[in-house]
């Protein structure tokens, strides 16, 4: 059962949302180890979504998600991450009441990366590592959040728009180590991100998402030359000759 | 003709021609607490009750007893008033026993009188109780009865300046007066008091009080069972022996199958009561013998028990004496002025008031082998419910 | 099979009485008559039932959970207790008035205070109300009798007629007229306009205040009205055991018509007389049979429902009714 | 009066070391998994029942019975958890309220079949018993020794929720169940074992507190009230809320029992109402 | 043209974290207006602080001229400010016709009444009835709303907003979570309101928005970037900077 090429991820023909509600529709993805891929789109079409499906957090609707060869439908959220998942979420969700090192080594697994290991690619949270979660700044959590991820030594991190929010200094200290991290991390990265620019430039394919469906899947050098298809698929331009057509009825 | 059938033919004759009665099944109705926190004292009554008929069936030949036992749960007045309903109107009883609450005799005294239906008391020792029904009539004590005395008595010992707790509600209330009249009219001195809740989980904070006042002695009055138990062990706690405090009451603080379980503290306890298990008599070692014979070695029956097993005698008498046909005024009758032999002493219901004459005690906890027991050191005989003295029916 | 009736029609109809709606009133009037009906019991059973089918009121149609609604209950027992005991107010049917208007009074006042809060700190609240109540009647000794109670209640015969006798027959009718008077305001107001707002609340308050709808206003009128019926139905208590303890405001008396409730089934009125019913009878045949452990089989009967039965007895029966449809379908 | 003010304070330090033992198991239990277990009184009323029944059957000395009565009691208690109230998690609050009543009324009828009605009492060793005396005033041995034990075991209990990676994960989950689940804490098991240690908690200030409040078959009943004011002024989840509201209720009640003794527990209440108001997450509870 | 909603020097703080800064808005009778922006920009937070849900820091809130700023949420409902929510909110446990129905009788101050039948006033269950047709979910108007698909959930949310025959009408995603036939039926609906209400729709789809709105107004950071018409925001390259990428601003998490 185990594929035959070296893929880590692939999601068949999956729908999902909350309760009733399906906001994925027929999602095809497929990730190779050590792969980079990046999931863009507006606001509201699903790229959370479809990362908290991939950690179990939604109501699996149709469709088959595998990790290695494992079956992650009805699996629980510890066993995605025992299985060797990292989850950088949207919000950060960092552990208020612990300090900086409990929520580095609160679930840490072993592996090449230790607090210590952390604490070199982000050298701020070493100073901060007695303080408490609640006491850091949007960006020194977002460090901890990827920091903490790593802690549980993952073949494949998911992060959720990591730069989402952060001052532009922040941001690029934060990509600078993320692209450490690409280099010589020997895992897979799914990035969700709103800067398309940045997600093109940072990962080898890129997924556009558009209302629960994928609407290109490729490498992502082929967006990057082409902003005409791009502002397109992400459905920036609109139609402005469509205006109001029922406004008067 | 075999011996055996003899004694046949003879039992047949006596029962064709001596005795040409129907054998009658009489009912008795006992309401007492038998699930919640003070499940314990039910129990007694319920043990007691068992032993006697099962020792004494014959005695009422050919006529039977049938117990319907019923569990109050506690101070409940109103579970106890639809119980002596369901059991008056239902189950027709010919006469009811039990209760341990004060309260919830009161609440059935209405029905009682309404249906002519008489309640042999077995506990609730509130004195104005009798008062309120000519049905009632009470084989246990009333407070008056020990705590009056026992004002009298610590005068007589010396002591002279008095701090007393008792329990938030009636029997308290009535130690509390009792106490205190006779006490203060002898001339000694309150230096405090305090009433407690009843539902109370500690009992240390009162006793600091009380010995922040510094008294000579602390009198107390407590339900019987856990809560006394409690106020031994804080007291025992407290130092209270070491600051030379003594600690006396009626006898509800000590009873005698508490004692085991509070340890040393009440050593040289003195109270006023109407019942010790170690009482010096040949009813009393055949009240006991029996009960350890059925219920274990250390099984100890206490007042709560002897209280039922003489309300057991109590109602045996007036089956007897009515053939097993029971009338309500005629039940009360017989019990007004019955004369008892009892584990406790002699007994009588007062003509008057229906309430209980009987001897007090005065006891000192001492160690008796290796466990403790209420040592008897004086004699009251005969007394009367000192309130009712007091308060004459008008 | 005739053919659905139109949905603006199946609303309309919504409230008129069905006939399995007239069992219990059936039930009840024909208990009596049976030759050995048990109706102490009864009457209590129809004073719980009223206590219940008060809680329903807010627990079941509007969500809010209270675990001291013995606090109304017990203000409407004094009420009553305290007015015949000390006023000579004797006619037991004005008394009634008067102390569901105490509670509802009381309802308001508490209801103000403790229906800002939600989840553990509301029940502790509806709790701490209700004890501190009955700390403060125990204390008043002198007026409530403490921990004794309240003895001597004199209650005249109702319209001066029906003497309450010691077989309980004048009780039970009493407490069945007031139950099924009861009943009839409240299936109206469940009914009513007002009545669907609070299942809006419960079902989403967020939502009622969206459409304009004054939700805190809705929820102390509510819990006044119950604390009101709660009243009455202490009041009953109260005039029939013509007694009154300060057990009426205990934590017992609130987790036991909380009990009731859960176990009949909320949020549909019969279930607060199917739960009285059934725990009551089962508790006393129970310490019958076993005066010392009849506590174990009341606990099991808990435990099994929600094991087995989420939405109370009632909702086995709907289950079962359910069965029964489709299988004939 | 001096004097008196120090004798409250000794009595009511050592009664919240009880209730906050007892009670600090249903803070974290209610807190990780919103799971209102109100027969938590339950297991104290075990432990105060080993005790007495290892002591009294057994003839085991005191101190060697109270770390058996731990184990005993956790140990046990993962049963239920397991068999019974692993159905409920996802029930509504009301269904565990009524679930855990049913348990109390089981577990009353199944200790008085056991062991009767009677209270039972415990046998304290010669040395726990009287006075110590610290030289400016002399104070009850067996609430010191109460003192000097509760305070130990709440050093352990903090240094283990905070040194420990058990603790950690716990603390981790209180904040955030999903996403400690996302970083592979397999809370479920997690929450048997706070349980557990919870539960054996209880059962050790049943059995430390015996003395105080003695094992009788309706303890759960009669102490839950205290036990639910523990928690909810303290704060659900919390460690350290439960402490402060343990020792406000415990000083409070003596204060209460001395000064106003026949107000009985009426301030205890209003000044829980007004807390509650005040903060109606508890004091250190979070929204 | 009157003003049918304005709000003046809105700002709300959530201790130092501001996620609505100095926000001056206006609405007209009859506008068709759009509100975008990024995550996170205070959308949703500037619906509450309009409908009353949470209270501005400073600022206020004027509804047809009159100042609501101290008005609870369900006396502005009462002076005609309706809205859906980004999260279907609604009674799940109720069919269908039932949620309606209860908002048309709160509508009409029918709710105090505790004594005559809620179904037995048959103009209003009528009138709910007329919505669901309107909606084209009359056919599920007995069901339970919990047991409805997601994208007719979102129907009867706009159908509960309608029921109250607002004057303004606040729309959060109406669109969010619906698949492509029910999302045509939403906005054909919206598009059919009558001219005297004004509405204002939050709203990702692009494609939705420039088909329905007449004016656009962007929220970036909790504040107003700029206000158009669909050509001049689709023409804005801030707005463009705002979707596609190039990191702006400062720290809000």
């Amino acid at each position: 059962m185990v594929p035959t090429m070296a893929e880590l991820l692939r999601l068949e023909k999956v729908s999902s949302g909350y309760g009733e509600t399906v906001v994925l529709e027929n999602i095809d993805l497929k990730l190779a180890e050590s792969g980079t891929l990046a999931i863009i789109g507006r606001n509201g079409v699903g790229k959370t979504t479809l990362l908290a499906t991939i950690m179990g957090h939604t109501r699996l609707h149709g469709g088959a998600i595998r990790f290695g060869g494992l079956d992650l439908a009805g699996r629980p959220g510890h066993e995605r991450a025992v299985a060797g998942i990292g989850y950088v979420p949207q919000e950060r969700e960092i552990f208020a009441s612990l300090t900086v090192e409990e929520n580095l080594t609160v679930a840490a697994r072993p592996g090449p990366w230790t607090a210590e290991r952390v604490y070199e690619l982000f050298p701020r949270l070493a100073q901060r590592r007695r303080n408490r979660g609640n006491q850091l700044s949007g960006g020194e959590q977002q460090m901890l959040s990827i920091g903490r991820a790593l802690t549980v030594n993952p073949k494949l991190l998911l992060m959720d728009e990591p730069l989402e929010g952060l001052a532009p200094v922040i941001v690029e200290q934060l990509l600078a180590a993320m692209e450490r991290l690409r280099e010589t991390g020997g895992f897979s990265i799914v990035l969700v991100e709103q800067h398309t620019r940045i997600a093109l430039a940072f990962a080898q394919r890129t997924v556009v998402l558009d209302r629960g469906r994928v609407v290109f899947d490729g490498p992502s050098g082929e967006l990057a030359g082409d902003p005409e298809r791009l502002a397109k698929l992400i459905g920036v331009a609109g139609q402005p000759g469509q205006l109001h057509p029922a406004a008067e009825g | 003709m075999t011996s055996k059938l003899k004694i046949i033919a003879a039992a047949a004759l006596a029962a064709v021609f001596v005795q040409p009665v129907a054998a009658d099944n009489v009912k008795v109705g006992i309401i007492t607490t038998l699930s919640g926190p003070n499940a314990s004292l039910g129990q007694q009554m319920d043990q007691a009750i068992k032993l006697y008929n099962k020792l004494h069936a014959r005695d009422i030949a050919p006529h039977t007893v049938e117990i319907v036992l019923r569990d109050d749960t506690g101070p409940a007045p109103d579970v106890a008033r639809r119980i002596a309903q369901e059991l008056i109107t239902r189950d027709r009883v010919n006469i009811l026993g039990g209760v341990v609450f004060t309260p919830n005799a009161h609440a059935i005294a209405p029905l009682a009188t309404e249906a002519k239906m008489p309640l042999v008391i077995m506990n609730a020792g509130t004195s104005v109780t009798t008062t309120l029904s000519p049905y009632f009539a009470r084989v246990s004590f009333t407070l008056w009865q020990s705590s009056f005395p026992m004002g009298q008595w610590a005068h007589q010992a010396g002591i002279r300046s008095v701090f007393t707790a008792v329990t938030d509600y009636g029997p308290g209330h009535d130690a509390e007066a009792a106490f205190t009249k006779a006490f203060t009219e002898a001339g000694g001195k309150i230096a405090g008091s305090v009433r407690m809740p009843l539902a109370n989980p500690d009992f240390v904070p009162f006793i600091q009080r009380a010995k922040d006042a510094n008294p000579e002695a602390v009198f107390t009055f407590v339900p019987a069972g856990r809560q006394a138990t409690a106020f031994m062990k804080a007291f025992g706690e407290r130092g209270m022996r070491e600051a030379n405090i003594r600690l006396i009451g009626p006898g509800d603080i000590v009873t005698d199958e508490e004692l085991p379980n509070m340890g040393d503290v009440p050593l040289g306890v003195v109270t006023m009561h109407h019942y010790s298990s170690v009482h010096d008599s040949p009813t009393n070692r055949e009240f006991q013998a029996a009960w350890k014979k059925e219920y274990g070695p250390n099984a100890v029956p206490g007042f709560m028990a002897v209280g039922a097993w003489d309300g057991m005698a109590a109602i045996y008498h007036v089956i007897k004496q009515q053939n097993g046909k029971l009338d309500g005024d005629r039940t009360m009758a017989l019990l007004k002025g019955w004369k008892h032999e009892s584990p406790r002493g002699p007994i009588m219901i007062d003509p008057d008031t229906r309430d209980i004459v009987q001897n007090e005690y005065i006891r000192r906890v001492e160690k008796l082998g290796n466990a403790l027991a209420n040592i008897e050191i004086g004699t009251i005989p005969q007394v009367k419910d000192p309130w009712k003295v007091f308060n004459p029916p008008k | 099979m005739a053919t659905p009736l139109h949905p603006i029609d199946q609303l309309g109809a919504w409230h008129r009485i069905r006939p399995l709606e007239l069992l219990p009133w059936v039930l009840a009037v024909g208990y009596y008559f049976l030759p050995n009906s048990n109706l102490p019991l009864g009457t209590e059973i129809l004073t719980w039932a009223l206590f219940t089918l008060s809680l329903d009121l807010v627990l079941g149609y509007t969500g809010i959970v209270s675990l001291g609604h013995a606090a109304f209950f017990g203000i409407g027992a004094y009420a009553a207790g305290l007015v015949a005991r000390w006023l000579g107010w004797t006619e037991p049917i004005t008394a009634l008035i008067f102390a569901g208007a105490v509670s509802g009074v009381a309802g308001v006042i508490s209801g103000l205070i403790v229906l800002r809060t939600h989840g553990l700190t509301l029940l502790m609240l509806t709790m701490a109300v209700a004890v501190m109540l009955k700390e403060l009647a125990n204390k008043l000794g002198w007026l409530t009798g403490g921990a004794d109670g309240l003895q001597g209640i004199v209650i005249d015969p109702i319209f001066g007629q029906f003497r309450f006798d010691m077989f309980g027959r004048t009780t039970y009718w009493y407490a069945l007229a007031v139950l099924f008077l009861a009943w009839i305001v409240a299936r109206r107001i469940v009914h009513s306009p007002f009545g669907r707002s609070l299942v809006g609340i419960r079902e989403n308050a967020t939502r009622m205040s969206a459409i304009g709808s004054p939700v805190m206003l809705r929820m102390v009128t509510v819990y006044a009205i119950s604390a009101a019926m709660a009243g009455v139905a202490g009041a009953l208590l109260a005039q029939t055991t013509r007694y009154v303890t300060v057990n009426v405001l205990s934590l017992e008396y609130s987790g036991d018509v909380l009990i009731m409730l859960v176990l009949g089934g909320m949020g549909r009125l019969y279930g607060a007389f199917a739960g009285s019913a059934v725990f009551l009878v089962l508790r006393d045949e129970l310490s019958k049979l076993s005066p010392y452990y009849w506590s174990f089989g009341i606990g099991l009967l808990l435990v099994a429902t929600v094991l087995f039965a989420r939405g109370g007895l009632l909702g086995i029966v709907d289950t079962l009714w359910d069965r029964i449809k489709r299988w004939r379908a | 009066m001096p004097s008196a003010l120090i004798g409250i304070l000794f009595d009511g330090i050592a009664y919240a070391m009880i209730l906050y033992i007892i009670s600090v198991g249903l803070s974290v239990t209610m807190g990780l998994m919103g799971f209102a277990n109100l027969a938590h009184g339950a297991f104290a009323m075990a432990g105060g029942y080993l005790l007495v029944t290892l002591m009294a059957a057994l003839g085991l000395p005191f101190l060697a019975s109270l770390p058996i009565v731990f184990v005993v009691v956790a140990l046990g208690s993962i049963v239920f958890e397991r068999l019974l109230y692993v159905r409920l998690y996802r029930a509504g609050e009301l269904d565990q309220v009524l679930f855990t009543i049913g348990l109390i009324f089981m577990a009353i009828a199944a200790t008085t079949f056991i062991y009767g009605p009677l209270p039972q009492a415990v046998r304290l060793p010669a040395y726990l018993m009287g006075q110590v005396d610290l030289g400016f005033r002399s104070f009850p041995t067996y609430r010191s020794f109460l003192i000097v034990i509760g305070a130990v075991l709440i050093l352990a209990l903090w240094l283990g929720l905070e040194r420990t990676r058990l603790g950690a994960q716990v603390r981790a989950a209180v904040d955030n169940r999903r996403m400690a689940e996302s970083l592979g804490i397999n809370v479920g098991r997690l929450f048997t074992t706070t349980f557990a240690l919870g539960s054996g908690l209880a059962g050790l200030g049943g059995a430390l507190g015996a003395d105080i409040l003695a094992p009788t078959p309706s303890y759960p009943l009669e102490h839950i009230v205290y036990f639910l004011i523990v928690v909810s002024v303290g704060g659900l989840g919390s460690i350290r809320g439960p402490f402060v509201a343990a020792l406000l209720l415990g000083v409070m009640d003596t204060a209460g029992k001395y000064y106003v003794p026949d107000f009985g527990a009426f301030f205890i209440y209003v000044a829980m109402m007004g807390l509650l108001l005040w903060r109606p997450h508890g004091l250190f509870g979070r929204a | 043209m009157t003003v049918a909603l304005e709000t003046r020097g809105l700002c709300k703080n959530f201790g130092a974290l501001a996620v609505a800064r100095s926000i001056d808005f206006r609405l007209e009778t009859g506008a068709r207006h759009a509100l975008i922006g990024p995550n996170g920009a205070g959308k949703t937070t500037l619906v509450n602080l309009i409908t009353g849900r949470i209270a501005p820091s400073s600022g206020q809130v004027f509804i047809a001229g009159d100042d609501v700023t101290r008005l609870a949420e369900a006396q502005r409902v009462k002076r005609g400010l309706a809205r859906t929510f980004q999260i279907t909110t609604l009674f799940k446990g109720l069919s269908v016709l039932e949620n309606v129905t209860m908002a048309v009788g709160e509508r009409e101050n029918t709710t105090a009444n505790m004594w005559r039948a809620a179904g037995s006033r048959r103009a209003i269950v009528e009138e709910a009835y007329g919505l669901l047709e309107r909606l084209g979910i009359a056919a599920d108007a007995m069901r339970r709303v919990a047991e409805l698909p997601y994208g007719r959930q979102r129907l009867a949310e706009i159908a509960m907003a309608l029921a109250l025959r607002p004057r303004v009408l606040l729309l959060d995603e109406p669109a969010a979570g619906v698949p492509s036939t029910e999302s045509a039926v939403i906005l054909d609906v919206v598009g059919a309101l009558p001219d005297d209400i004004a509405v204002l729709i939050i709203e990702h789809d692009m494609e939705l928005v420039f088909r329905f709105a007449r004016r656009i107004t962007v929220l970036v950071e909790g504040a107003i970037l700029t206000e158009g018409t669909p050509a001049e925001i689709a023409a804005d390259s801030r707005v463009r900077e705002v979707y596609l990428g190039k990191s702006h601003g400062a720290d809000h998490g």
